[in-house]
């Protein structure tokens, strides 16, 4: 039971993400939903690739008496993990820029009222 | 917006090297600890989110242009690509240096070791490109976002 | 010839990317070098695509390994799966490769003249240059994860792009909408990725087909792709942000984000085809697909009509052509396996993939000729425009082919395309083919009232005489002449070009064999 | 040629059976009259009033279709309802279309 609490986790936080860009109605909000949702799926993957009582998969330093590779995490969900941060501060940075810009054009950070192309 | 006091002032001049002391060594170790191009480019840019926050963007932004931070980051990405093309004698980001005993040409020893900055091949020199190149996109996305914050501020007035 | 042929899938995707970047240290000494190199650029990638899918199409599928000593050692010695990136290039690939850089040509040359008064060029061709990146790594990659990378750098492109114009409200309205669709998108591939790969350790497409063994966590992953890659081609009922975005994008990018979608729309068919190829999924996902694109199709296509912004309107035309697409490939997914597949479904198949090189030529035409409208005229409302006819020969002339081809018009490619669909389609419920003719009919009455009150009647007053500049003729012409060839020689076409696409996705367990050796 | 299931298309014969057509009503109308230079009965013709200026008479696109979308309201008004235009309800369909996706899935496994 123990051993899946990092899924649930995963998963709270992805439904948390969820809501708040389902039904919060400011942009800046919706923002901080969908970051909650890529840290849910981020956490998904970083525990997909742990082992208990595994160190870093680094050969510097490496403590003496680790088993290769039974005793390292996989690298493989990290970097992937890594990669998709990345993303994350991207899309982040251009949605913040976004609703900037539409604060200059309309007034309004309200997701009812940004709808200026609706017919 | 009140101007931040002197101990902020002070505090940050103080802790700017450090930072950038720190997030340049996660760059340049990045093929041997935790670490690498993008985390300490990130930390890079954080020091300059604290001068920012410190001494204001306008005081920064006469300093730091955007449009040269967009050029170091075409440099970097620039660098980034090209060192993947070198290794196109045999396949697009072949890692030609390592082994070479060239520069970070040295093939590390397997299991634990002290670590050897001489090691790696071509991917210290690509964490230093994409370390450029976070650098300077993060300074221009913040430095962006506080000059818009600021205009809107003076049409305000 | 061969060393570039053996390295052109990674020389395809990397000479944009290099490019993109240069493109902002070039402006800053001068525009007009600027411009040439991006157009020297964009002509070198169409003329290295066409030869690396003349190769795909005659020798079959090119396997390219990043980093590795040899670009086709997969499968690393100590290793019994591929570890390392690998770039697979297919039938389906090249096709859509070559829909990419043919598009991006056009856009190129229409938007020297289109921009030429803005600001910001130099990001405008690095981010024009990074679409092309995307698109064309999402078709070649044979990585879920890299399929993820360069979804993510396409809808960031893509929306930074729509948002240019940011001096208009709704462009940077369309832009965040269009973000935060794809950023939702994007997460749900990723969340399914991480499903597949806790469960089976590789991420290489092959490798996972290989392994697939239909557990429940499989069809979670299944519905979080069906889902994602759905809504980014714009399937009704989640093609809301379609009209939004594409109105506001510069018309260029319009046609860009057509191509765009349609690369989600090979990711699509990449997944249930090769990814879920032996599963028990996929008649249901056929289903699904062929739900979808009957939605798309009519409820496409009704909301056409009543519009009367001339862009929002094709917009809408782009989901109802989308709903083709996913009718034939969805009828042929369905048939897979069945002994009539050799017949109607492959008919199916190869009618609705022809209909994507059809779509992207005849929309991407027809989005360019309302921004030469927009052009002149400063408005995309058609309650306003009319009598360009009297001035603008060209436009009008390249407006009534397209308008042909898409309402599927005999001797136009698009009547091609439909003829196969309806064909084959006809033979899993006459219903289908019923409803799709129908659709095209419809597609013809509202371009018949773009046609008449934007280019009938008396000349506007207050609008300037004259042509639109050379440089965005020409990018219409590279359109025109695609479709006046794919109409003249559909037959050519469909066994060349359009045969080996279809073919190379239904057989899976080529493939595989591709990349895994046995 | 293009070959379908049930038949063949070939644009070129398409081509010239148009412009054997084209022949047709070319010689069927050198059978009329050459001396006819139009006169009252080319005029538009308005029950009789009086026909109104070249800009009146364009049909503006919004009055286009009128019929037509009259005759539909109440299915544009389902359709008119659905687009709202804000972007939780964007979202709101994807989580929706994903979940009966799941459903039916599910369904169709079990059996």
């Amino acid at each position: 039971m123990i051993h899946n609490i990092p899924y649930l986790a995963a998963v709270a936080l992805a439904i948390i993400g969820l809501y708040a860009v389902l039904f919060k109605r400011n942009l800046i909000k919706i923002a901080i939903g969908i970051s909650i949702l890529e840290s849910g799926v981020n956490l998904f993957l970083i525990t997909l690739g742990y082992r208990e009582n595994a160190v870093a998969p680094i050969y510097t330093n490496l403590p003496e008496g680790t088993s290769i590779p039974e005793g390292m995490t996989l690298p493989v969900p990290q970097a992937l993990t890594l990669t998709s941060i990345v993303i994350g501060v991207a899309v982040l940075a251009l949605i913040l820029s976004f609703a900037v810009k539409i604060y200059q054009h309309y007034g309004t950070l309200d997701s009812r009222e940004v709808r200026g192309l609706r017919k | 917006m009140s101007e931040p006091s002197k101990i902020v002032k002070t505090i940050a001049s103080i802790i700017f090297p450090f930072t950038m002391v720190f997030g340049i060594y996660v760059i340049l170790h990045g093929h041997l600890t935790p670490g690498g191009g993008f985390q300490g480019g990130a930390i890079v840019a954080s020091g300059i989110v604290l001068l920012l926050v410190a001494f204001g963007s306008a005081e920064i932004a006469k300093r730091v242009k955007e449009s040269h931070l967009s050029i170091l980051e075409s440099a970097g990405a620039l660098c980034f690509i090209s060192l993947a093309f070198l290794g196109l004698f045999k396949t697009f980001f072949y890692n030609f240096l390592a082994g070479s005993n060239f520069i970070f040409g040295r093939i590390p020893p397997f299991g634990s070791n002290p670590g050897d900055m001489n090691t790696g091949g071509v991917l210290p020199l690509m964490n230093m490109s994409v370390g450029l190149k976070v650098i300077a996109g993060l300074s221009a996305i913040v430095l962006v976002l506080s000059l818009f914050a600021r205009s809107r501020k003076q049409k305000k007035r | 010839m061969s060393y570039v042929l053996l390295h052109a899938p990674a020389l395809l995707i990397a000479i944009p990317l290099f490019a993109a970047f240069l493109t902002p240290i070039i402006d800053r000494f001068s525009k007009r070098a600027r411009n040439i190199f991006v157009l020297a650029v964009l002509i070198i990638e169409e003329i290295l695509m066409i030869i690396f899918a003349w190769d795909v199409f005659t020798n079959g599928i090119h396997i390219y390994t990043m980093g590795a000593p040899n670009p086709t050692s997969t499968v690393p010695l100590q290793s019994a799966v591929p570890v390392r990136i690998v770039l697979e290039v297919d039938g389906m690939s090249a096709f859509m490769g070559l829909i990419s850089t043919t598009v991006s040509l056009a856009a190129g040359f229409y938007s020297i003249a289109f921009v030429r008064k803005e600001t910001g060029q130099g990001r405008y061709y690095t981010l024009l240059l990074l679409m092309l990146v995307g698109m064309l790594g999402m078709e070649f990659t044979g990585d879920m994860f890299n399929l993820f990378v360069f979804f993510e750098i396409l809808s960031i492109a893509s929306a930074a792009l729509v948002a240019y114009r940011s001096y208009y409200g709704d462009a940077v309205e369309g832009a965040f909408k269009y973000l935060i669709i794809s950023s939702i998108a994007g997460p749900m591939v990723l969340f399914a990725v991480a499903l597949l790969y806790g469960e089976y350790g590789v991420l290489n497409i092959a490798a996972l087909a290989k392994a697939m063994n239909s557990t429940t966590l499989d069809m979670i992953a299944l519905v979080l792709l069906i889902s994602a890659f759905a809504m980014k081609c714009g399937a009704v009922p989640m093609h809301f942000w379609v009209p939004d975005s594409y109105t506001v994008a510069p018309a260029s990018i319009t046609a860009m984000l057509v191509v765009a979608s349609q690369a989600s729309l090979y990711a699509l068919f990449r997944i249930c085809f090769t990814l879920y190829g032996n599963t028990p999924y996929v008649a249901t996902s056929g289903a699904i697909l062929i739900l979808f694109g009957l939605l798309s199709m009519f409820i496409g296509v009704t909301m056409a009509i009543p519009q009367k912004d001339i862009k929002r309107l094709m917009s809408y035309h782009a989901i109802s052509q989308t709903g083709y697409m996913l009718l034939g490939v969805g009828a042929g997914l369905c048939l897979l396996g069945n002994p009539d597949f050799s017949t109607y479904g492959m008919a199916a198949m190869e009618g609705g993939i022809f209909h994507i090189f059809n779509h992207a030529l005849y929309k991407g035409l027809l989005f360019l000729t309302a921004g030469a409208i927009f052009y002149k005229t400063k408005t995309r409302n058609l309650n306003e425009i009319r009598g360009l006819a009297h001035s603008m020969k060209f436009t009008t002339i390249f407006f009534l082919i397209g308008a042909f081809s898409i309402a599927g018009l005999p001797p136009f490619n698009g009547f091609a395309s439909k003829l196969l669909i309806y064909e084959s389609v006809y033979h899993v419920n006459p219903i289908l083919s019923i409803i799709a003719m129908l659709v095209s009919i419809l597609t013809l009455a509202s371009f018949m009232k773009v046609f008449h009150s934007a280019f009938m009647g008396p000349a506007m007053k207050d609008v300037e005489k004259g042509e639109v500049p050379k440089s965005m003729l020409f990018g219409m012409i590279v359109l025109t002449a695609g479709i006046i060839l794919f109409s003249v020689a559909p037959g050519w076409v469909v066994n060349h070009i359009v045969h080996p696409a279809a073919q190379s996705l239904a057989n899976q367990s080529a493939y595989i064999q591709a990349v895994m050796g046995d | 040629m293009l070959r379908t299931p049930g038949g063949y298309w070939d644009p070129v014969i398409w081509l010239l059976a148009f412009v054997v057509a084209i022949l047709i009503v070319y010689i069927i109308r050198a059978f009329g009259r050459s001396d006819y230079k139009g006169g009252e009965q080319t005029k538009p013709f308005l029950s009789g009033m009086e026909v109104p200026n070249e800009d009146a008479l364009h049909v503006k696109a919004g009055n286009i279709y009128w019929g037509f979308m009259r005759a539909l309201e109440g299915y544009y008004d389902v359709l008119r309802r659905g687009h709202t235009g804000i972007i939780n309800d964007y979202v709101a369909w994807f989580v929706g279309i994903s979940a009966i996706l799941f459903v039916v899935f599910l369904i169709l496994g079990v059996i």
